[in-house]
């Protein structure tokens, strides 16, 4: 077997071997660099080939015959086995990616390359301080001169400053391994783990850990870094971040084990308000390496307390490391290759990416992987860290990964977006040489094999998360077919898997009903797909993302499910937003909220096993004392999804900016995931109290002023989409009214109202697509008279606003009445009243919806317009036929949903008698009104027909017009700013505070952010004077201002 | 007043000054000086509103006079500049630059006496009469019973009667 | 369901007798109203005339079908609004199909006339009528809620929905009644009924010699002939459901009319006294003392 | 004398407006936004006794369309005083044409508002009356040499009573409507079926002296 030492004599004798070459062989010189780091990877995978199988031992080298601590020996294991295989294929793929550079580069770049490559090997393989602080300054300089290779005195003065940094850190580390010799007597790291206990030793071993962690460029002290990052070539950017600092990392963890226990938690802290901060202030960065850098040091930071707290976390250390490693390697290079590609800093030069599928189905996936979202490792890695956290209390540190997290989305996600949205107009076709793409593409398809295994470690139930992450896996790959086959594929799959699906669930109503809403609703919103051309690109693998994600939320499995799906879901659906046209802004608001609701459900899931031990939270007893703050956390986690006042700005956006014809998915079934959470909630908490008030009657408040706020919105919107989504808002605060009334009847108006929500609600939005697919205009006051040309989505919009609104006959009845019952017994009138007013409010903007868009003058040039494709219009009836059974059959659904509630919830149920629904208060009979209804209805109707059958027929300028004749239709059609009155007298409840409120926040923080990369001023003195600075804080942290 | 209407006299080569009353003066000018004089008599005299554009047909001489009637409401007194110009090419410089409502009076008198005003806006639109395609019906030589006749159903039978003699033969027959 | 077909027919004469009675009433209200103003008014069945003449117009027009159904509903909101409301107490025949829980089922039928109407309305593509109807919208949203609270109030002192028993809670001498129980609830149905009858203060939905007559601008011949019909159902029914929840109810017809058309007449008084209300002054003025009024009386019982 | 101009309305000309899918519409604003067709005659009843009946009605509910012209409508609104009180005689009045059956010129009637006489007239429904107050209404009147306003309106439109005078009085006026009443109960008040059989007729006096003929035929 090819002992590990034979990775540095490899390196040794190329670098001899290119010392010989002539530069005329430039070429074959930089061929045999190739192949001394393919050797090189060889032995290093050929040792974690063999740890794995077990066929090999880890060995010690010894240098110089002697045993230690006589000799330097390099130790392998499977920690070695590992990195030094991450460093040598990095090395490789480095080489390949930079051909073109190194060709024309002289030879000695070549061997500066190899002598970084040996450098970091031995830094990790080696077990001798000295050696260790020998290599570490080679490494060093070795970086330096890869700084340069790019001769622009920004990078120049950059390695300048990083020399400086480094002589600073190194100067620190041999002081400290000097007293450590003088303590111990001998140099070997195994031989030290007591010397901390020895007098003294302390300081030995603090100086010695500030050297490394300062080295691993922590934050404040790491301004020379970030700006070798921004300056340097990005191929050594993606060394510096994917294999310099873990193996950086590695020394600290080489070195934990001499240091005290206390320190740990100091050393942990500093990691993690690196990460915080570094994400932060990289929300500011519009220069992509430079925001890349702060993003390595963040991750840095987060590792850097991993490894710390190894002790801490146990068995589960290797979890954790692994995923963040492994994610950071090969996204982080993978982004820097990337920018190497576009060779450009500014976002908007991204948009040639646009046009390599590949590369940027490579680049979403990098962002995401490094975001954080499912299903890649860091998802896992960092919800196993907050459960370890979150069982030693560790709430400031929750607390910190969150923020740093929630930062890290919000610029990773702006840049996405913009580069998603990027202008078109790129310099033609950019030629990409295969060896700048092969190395991207490898590194692809690590993290995705990567992300693999770790689904695959979780053990995750197969029907739920294994078959659709395949799925939508396939679509992936199926992605350039044309639109109709994948749209029939995907309702094909999704029916298939409603199909295997049925018998696990056939015993649970709950979760029946909300599958069948998730389903039923996925595939009916697929269906007007059909009326796209093209292959319409991107759109539905995240469709089946947003599907397959909700269907997750649905199986009662453990927590970790309905997380992973809930963040899937979020993915899917904000890729679904961002592909409106306008979509920007308000896809990253959507990305933004929904991250903090899912970061709020995390710290939450962190906190549930202290009251509920390990279950999952969606089947508790429903008596769990004293969790208010878990409920808070996922009540304000659900709500931000089901857009409460406050909470609901981004809502009208996303909503209205989507696809016309994606809207339907992602607001009216993707909504009901919040219900689903906020519904599990209620029944399986119980009542909670949060500093002895009790949350459900706040819930209540804010539920009441939701649906008051939300209507009053819809009235004064022209923009039809926004008007619709704005009256979702409306409905949701009904239902959380509802839930929070917490009595039987209470949450059967709220289950109903799910369903019937979904029902109407995506009725509407399609008749809307419908209209707006024909006549390419939002806006009502553009509209008019269409009922002449599209009668048939007039008759889905009126039956779908007479629901709404709530009227008998139809289905919405139901609700209302039953909420009146409930209202009535559960004594909450004036919120009741207030949910009454703001249904009364919703007859405004129906009314406005319909008449300004259907009836009305008809405008000029939608004189052709004809009715919306029949592919819009058949879900849209099959919504209808479902109404309508509601309307005379209500017991149909209320009866099985009534079965869903569990018995500990207070109040009384409805009684069914036959058709005859019954409460302490007064029976109903849903049939009877109906017929009663339809009689009256065709009698009279008869009779008007039978009088007026000679009526003329007239157009629409044949009106009585005070004796004159209409001029225009556009000046006869009252539609803009129709309440006019309204505002003027109830204006004033209107006052955007919620928006206000958020604008504040953001350019709050933008500010801070500015203040705070002020410290950085890019003066090499001063980043030296930043280190000592910080490690004399270290000291005092540590000893806390005694002699150690 | 006086002064006022000296100051018109030195300025512009004023025909006829006729004495209404002691605030009422019409002030007769030539064709291209009418409107600088009004003009004069808003920016320096301080008259500043615009009483009436009004026309007399003088169709024996063949032309017709033009009054621009304006006010001045510190001396409470109206001059009234008057200029003649031909009947035939009936054509006279607007006045819309000095009042905004001036151009309504001018589209009036376009439509009853057929007076050009280039450059008056919206001149040509019909004012009273809708559709009107005769010669401008308040010229004198337009013979509007002869027009009523041929035009309206005259309802046969009707008399006309002088009241005074009617009135007496009815109410006094014996005297 | 089995159909009780003597009740039908009692529910129809009851029909019968109510369109008679509120169209009488309505000459009724207009001849002293007349009288009011030194005139001596129009005959007292003049409505009836009304009718049959609109009802015989030779020839109509039609802007569509919407346009067309726009009185159904109308009217349907009408009839189903006394199709649901118990007549006399006590008389199984008279109580029509009122069943419990049916104070909801008509208050929301109430919308089911309105709405129809506005959509007809809006179809003859009439400015007026746009805004005709979005003032009535805008401030019927108002006026409901301190009626709906009051209702509510009752609901809550007889605990049910019905009226029946809301009747029944209030038989036994007039301090039985909810207007002398919880005095507050009333007078803030009392003037929130002002609003719902639209008159004087609050007709500026129709608004007479602004836009003409509002919603119904394109209507005529059968058309209105529906209206009116429904207007002397709706507003008699509407006035029943009042002397039900607030006034204890009636036990025979004598009763019934009497009261029903001293609430009526409360309106009318206070039509002929006051002007009419800008849009942006109703609308605030029913949130401001009704609803305080409705809040206090909910908080009462 | 210049020879006929043509006038051409800028709101009724041809225009072309772009669609939603960047074809091009013609609008043809008479062909598209106005009804075309012309009135038809409306049989009465055939059982007499029906007819009767409803004329009785028709007779007893006369609503009169708000429309003054000239200097007869201020007669018109002391009818409605407690003086006068025409509501006595199921006289009411209306705002809108479509409700309304009896139209009242009062006074000279000017080129200009014959036009919107007319359209308002043929927006009501049938059967409807006409009622024409003072002589200018008859022959003229003192404006019978005036080159805009018109001497006969029963060249214009069937006319069921004039009442003379200038300006009759109230009581004059109440006097039309007692005729009024009779003739409809003699069912002779056919106003509304004459206009539709000599429609050409009435058209062609209606086109000779409106010569900017804006509107469609007939103004349903």
């Amino acid at each position: 077997m090819v002992s590990p030492v034979h990775i540095v004599s490899i390196g040794l004798i190329t670098a001899f071997l290119l010392g010989l070459g002539k530069k005329s062989q430039q070429q074959m010189l930089v061929f045999v660099l190739m192949i001394a780091t393919a050797a090189m990877t060889m032995v290093s995978g050929s040792w974690l080939i063999g740890l794995m199988t077990g066929s090999l031992k880890p060995t010690d080298v010894f240098t110089a015959g002697f045993k230690p601590p006589f000799a330097i020996n390099l130790r392998m294991t499977m920690d070695e086995a590992v990195l030094t295989t991450m460093v040598n294929v990095f090395g490789f793929l480095t080489v390949i990616y930079l051909f073109d550079v190194l060709k024309k580069a002289g030879k000695h770049l070549l061997s500066i390359i190899v002598v970084f490559l040996i450098g970091l090997n031995v830094v990790v393989m080696t077990r001798d301080l000295f050696n260790l602080f020998v290599f570490l300054e080679i490494t060093s300089i070795a970086t330096a001169g890869l700084v340069i290779i790019i001769q622009d005195s920004k990078s120049i003065s950059a390695g300048f400053k990083f020399l400086m940094a480094s002589s600073v850190i190194s100067g620190i580390l041999l002081i400290g391994i000097i007293f450590a010799y003088s303590y111990v007597g001998n140099l070997n790291i195994d031989f030290m783990t007591n010397l901390s206990m020895v007098k003294g030793g302390a300081v030995a071993v603090f100086l010695v850990m500030t050297a490394i962690i300062l080295e691993s460029k922590q934050f404040p002290a790491n301004g020379w870094a970030l700006d070798m990052y921004e300056s340097a070539h990005p191929a050594i950017g993606s060394a510096l971040s994917a294999v310099s600092a873990p193996a950086i990392l590695f020394v600290v963890y080489k070195l934990m084990p001499m240091v005290p226990e206390n320190w740990h938690p100091v050393i942990g802290l500093l990691g993690l308000i690196t990460f915080a901060f570094s994400n932060f202030l990289a929300t500011r960065q519009e220069n992509i390496r430079r925001m890349l850098g702060y993003s390595s040091v963040a991750q840095g930071g987060l590792m850097l307390t991993v490894v710390a707290m190894s002790v801490y976390f146990g068995q589960s250390f290797w979890f954790i490391i692994l995923g963040f490693l492994l994610t950071n390697f090969f996204a982080k290079a993978g982004l820097f290759w990337l920018n190497g590609i576009v060779n450009s800093d500014d976002q908007n030069k991204w948009g040639i990416l646009r046009k390599r599928p590949v590369l940027f189905f490579l680049f979403g996936v990098f962002v995401v992987a490094m975001a954080g979202l499912p299903p890649f490792p860091t998802f896992f890695a960092k919800w196993e860290m907050i459960m370890q956290l979150a069982q030693g209390n560790g709430w400031g540190w929750i607390v910190l990964i969150l923020l740093g997290s929630i930062f890290e989305i919000a610029f990773l996600f702006k840049w996405f977006g913009r580069v998603f949205h990027a202008v078109k107009d790129q310099p033609a076709e950019p030629v990409i040489p295969w060896f700048k793409e092969f190395p991207v593409m490898l590194f692809g398809a690590g993290i995705l094999a990567t992300s693999y295994y770790f689904i695959k470690y979780q053990q995750f139930d197969n029907l739920f998360v294994l078959i659709p992450l395949l799925i939508v896996a396939a679509f992936v790959v199926i992605d350039f077919l044309p639109a109709f086959i994948k749209n029939i594929l995907l309702i094909a799959a999704l029916t298939f898997y409603g199909y295997i699906i049925y018998p696990e669930i056939k015993g649970n109503i709950m979760q029946l009903v909300f599958m069948s809403v998730f389903l039923v609703g996925g595939i009916l919103t697929l269906i007007p797909g059909f009326a796209t051309k093209g292959t319409r690109a991107g759109f539905y693998p995240f469709a089946a993302m947003t599907i397959f994600g909700l269907i997750m939320l649905v199986n009662p499995g453990d927590n970790l499910t309905f997380f992973m799906g809930w963040e899937q879901m979020a993915l899917g659906s904000y890729i679904l937003i961002l592909r409106g046209k306008k979509a920007e802004r308000p896809a990253q608001q959507y990305m933004l909220f929904s991250a903090g609701g899912a970061y709020l459900m995390l710290a939450a899931f962190g906190m549930l096993p202290h009251f509920a031990g390990d279950t999952f939270f969606g089947n508790l007893s429903g008596l769990i004392p004293g969790a208010g703050v878990v409920f808070v956390l996922f009540a304000l986690g659900f709500m931000l999804k089901t857009a409460a006042i406050g909470l609901h700005i981004w809502l009208p956006g996303a909503y209205s900016e989507a696809e016309d014809d994606a809207t339907p998915l992602v607001s009216g079934v993707l909504i009901n995931a919040g219900v689903l959470g906020l519904f599990w909630i209620v029944t399986s908490f119980g009542p909670q109290q949060l500093f002895g008030y009790d949350i459900f009657q706040l819930m209540g408040w804010i539920g009441a002023i939701t649906a008051i706020g939300g209507n009053m919105l819809a009235i004064y919107e022209e923009d039809m989409k926004r008007l619709i989504a704005y009256s979702s808002v409306g409905a949701m605060g009904y239902i959380i009214f509802a839930l929070s009334m917490d009595s039987k009847l209470g949450l059967l108006i709220a289950l109903y109202y799910m369903v019937l929500h979904f029902i109407y609600k995506t009725m509407l939005f399609m008749s809307a697509a419908g209209v707006i697919y024909r006549t390419k205009t939002r806006n009502m006051y553009e509209m008019g008279g269409l009922i002449k040309s599209m009668p048939w989505s007039f008759i889905v919009v009126l039956i779908g606003i007479i629901t709404l609104a709530g009227m008998p006959p139809l289905a919405g009845f139901a609700g209302k009445w039953m909420f009146y019952n409930a209202v009535v017994m559960k004594g909450w009138y004036l919120q009741g009243t207030m949910v009454f007013f703001s249904g009364i409010v919703a007859f405004l903007y129906l009314y406005k919806l319909i008449a300004s868009v259907f009836l009305g003058q008809l405008k000029d040039n939608h004189r052709r317009v004809k009715e919306a494709p029949f592919v819009y219009l058949l879900p849209q009836f099959i919504f209808v036929i479902a109404i309508m059974v509601l309307s005379i059959f209500p017991q149909v659904l209320l009866e099985p949903l009534a079965t869903i509630i569990p018995d500990r919830v207070p109040g009384e149920a409805i009684l069914w008698d036959g058709r005859l629904a019954m409460t302490s208060f007064g029976y109903w009979n849903a049939f009877a009104v109906m017929t009663t209804v339809i009689v009256m209805f065709a009698t009279i109707f008869l009779w008007l027909t039978y009088h007026s059958r000679k009526a003329q027929k007239v157009k629409q300028f044949n009106i009585v017009f005070a004796a004159e004749r209409p001029f225009r239709p556009e000046t006869t059609h009252v539609s803009y700013n129709m309440f006019a009155g309204y505002k003027k007298a109830l204006g004033w409840l209107m006052t955007p505070l919620a928006t206000q409120f958020w604008t504040g926040i953001s350019d709050w923080s933008t500010a801070i952010a500015d203040k705070v990369r002020s410290w950085y001023t890019g003066n090499g003195q001063t980043y030296a004077m930043h280190l000592l600075l910080y490690a004399f804080v270290l000291y005092l942290l540590i000893s806390g201002g005694k002699i150690l | 007043m006086e002064k006022i209407i000296q100051h018109l006299q030195g300025a512009f080569d004023v025909k006829a000054v006729k004495k209404q009353r002691n605030d009422l003066y019409f002030v007769t000018v030539g064709k291209d000086q009418a409107i600088p004089a009004v003009t004069y008599l808003r920016d320096a005299e301080g008259f500043s509103h615009l009483v009436m554009i009004t026309v007399a047909d003088w169709m024996e001489k063949g032309v017709f006079e033009l009054n621009y009637i304006v006010h001045n409401y510190q001396l409470h007194a109206d001059i009234s500049i008057c200029t003649n110009i031909d009947r035939e090419e009936a054509t006279m410089h607007s006045a819309h630059h000095l009042w905004e409502q001036a151009w309504t009076y001018q589209r009036e008198l376009k439509e009853m006496y057929g007076i050009e005003f280039p450059g008056s806006p919206r001149v040509d639109e019909s004012f009273n009469l809708e559709g009107w395609d005769n010669i401008p019906p308040m010229r004198r030589e337009f013979d509007t019973l002869k027009y009523a006749n041929e035009t309206f159903f005259p309802r046969p039978g009707r008399v006309s009667h002088d009241p005074a003699t009617y009135m007496k033969q009815k109410l006094y027959p014996n005297e | 369901m089995s159909i009780d077909w003597i009740k039908l027919l009692f529910t129809l004469l009851g029909l019968f007798i109510v369109l008679n009675y509120g169209l009488l009433q309505y000459g009724l209200i207009r001849r002293i109203t007349a009288r009011i103003g030194k005139r001596i008014g129009m005959p007292v069945y003049q409505p009836y005339i009304d009718l049959v003449k609109n009802y015989a117009m030779r020839s109509q027009i039609t802007h569509g079908v919407m346009f067309y159904l726009g009185p159904v509903f109308r009217l349907v909101g009408g009839v189903g609004i006394f199709m649901f409301m118990p007549l006399i107490y006590g008389s199984y025949y008279w109580s029509n199909y009122s069943f419990a829980g049916d104070v909801i089922l008509i208050m929301y039928f109430m919308f089911f006339g309105m709405l129809g109407m506005a959509l007809g309305a809006s179809e003859g593509g009439h400015p007026y009528s746009f805004i005709g109807i979005s003032r009535g919208l805008s401030q019927f949203t108002t006026v409901e809620v301190p009626f709906t609270l009051a209702v509510i109030a009752v609901a809550v002192q007889h605990h049910s929905f019905s009226l029946t028993e809301i009747v029944a809670g209030q038989q036994g001498g007039i301090m039985h009644w909810n207007i002398m129980t919880n005095p507050f609830a009333g007078i803030a149905a009392m003037l929130a009924f002002l609003g719902m009858m639209m008159a004087s203060p609050f007709n500026v939905v129709q608004a007479p010699q602004e836009i003409p007559i509002g919603p119904p601008t394109e209507y005529h011949g059968t058309y209105l002939g529906l209206l009116q019909t429904n207007r002397a159902i709706l507003y008699v029914s509407e006035s029943i459901l009042m002397v039900n929840l607030f006034f204890g109810g009636a036990t025979n017809w004598v009763e019934l009319i009497v009261k029903s058309f001293c609430v009526f007449f409360w309106p009318v008084f206070v039509g002929l006294v006051f002007p009419r209300f800008r849009i942006d002054q109703s609308i605030p003025w029913f949130l401001k003392i009704p609803l305080i009024l409705s809040i206090i009386g909910i908080f009462m019982v | 004398m210049e020879d006929k101009k043509t006038f051409i309305d800028p709101d009724l000309t041809k225009r072309t407006v772009i669609g939603p899918n960047g074809e091009d519409i013609t609008v043809d604003p008479i062909q598209d936004y106005f009804c075309d067709a012309l009135p038809k005659k409306h049989e009465p009843k055939r059982a007499k006794i029906f007819e009767n009946f409803f004329n009785w009605a028709r007779a007893e509910s006369i609503w009169v369309l708000g429309f003054g012209t000239g200097c007869g409508s201020i007669e018109l609104y002391p009818l409605l005083t407690p003086r006068f009180d025409a509501y006595r005689f199921g006289v009411q009045m209306r705002p809108t044409p479509r409700q309304a059956n009896l139209m009242i010129i009062s006074g000279y009637l000017s080129v200009k508002t014959l036009k919107r006489a007319i359209r308002s007239y043929e927006q009501m429904q049938n059967p409807k009356f006409v009622m024409a107050l003072g002589s200018c209404t008859i022959n003229g009147g003192m404006y019978f040499d005036s080159y805009n306003t018109i001497n006969r309106l029963d060249k214009y439109m069937p006319v069921d009573v004039y009442v003379a005078g200038c300006m009759p009085r109230p009581e004059a006026i109440l006097a039309g409507f007692e005729a009024l009443k009779k003739r409809i109960k003699a069912g002779k008040a056919e106003g509304a079926n004459l206009y539709a059989e000599n429609f050409e007729t009435y058209k062609a006096n209606q086109k000779k002296i409106i010569r900017d003929w804006n509107m469609p035929d007939y103004n349903w």
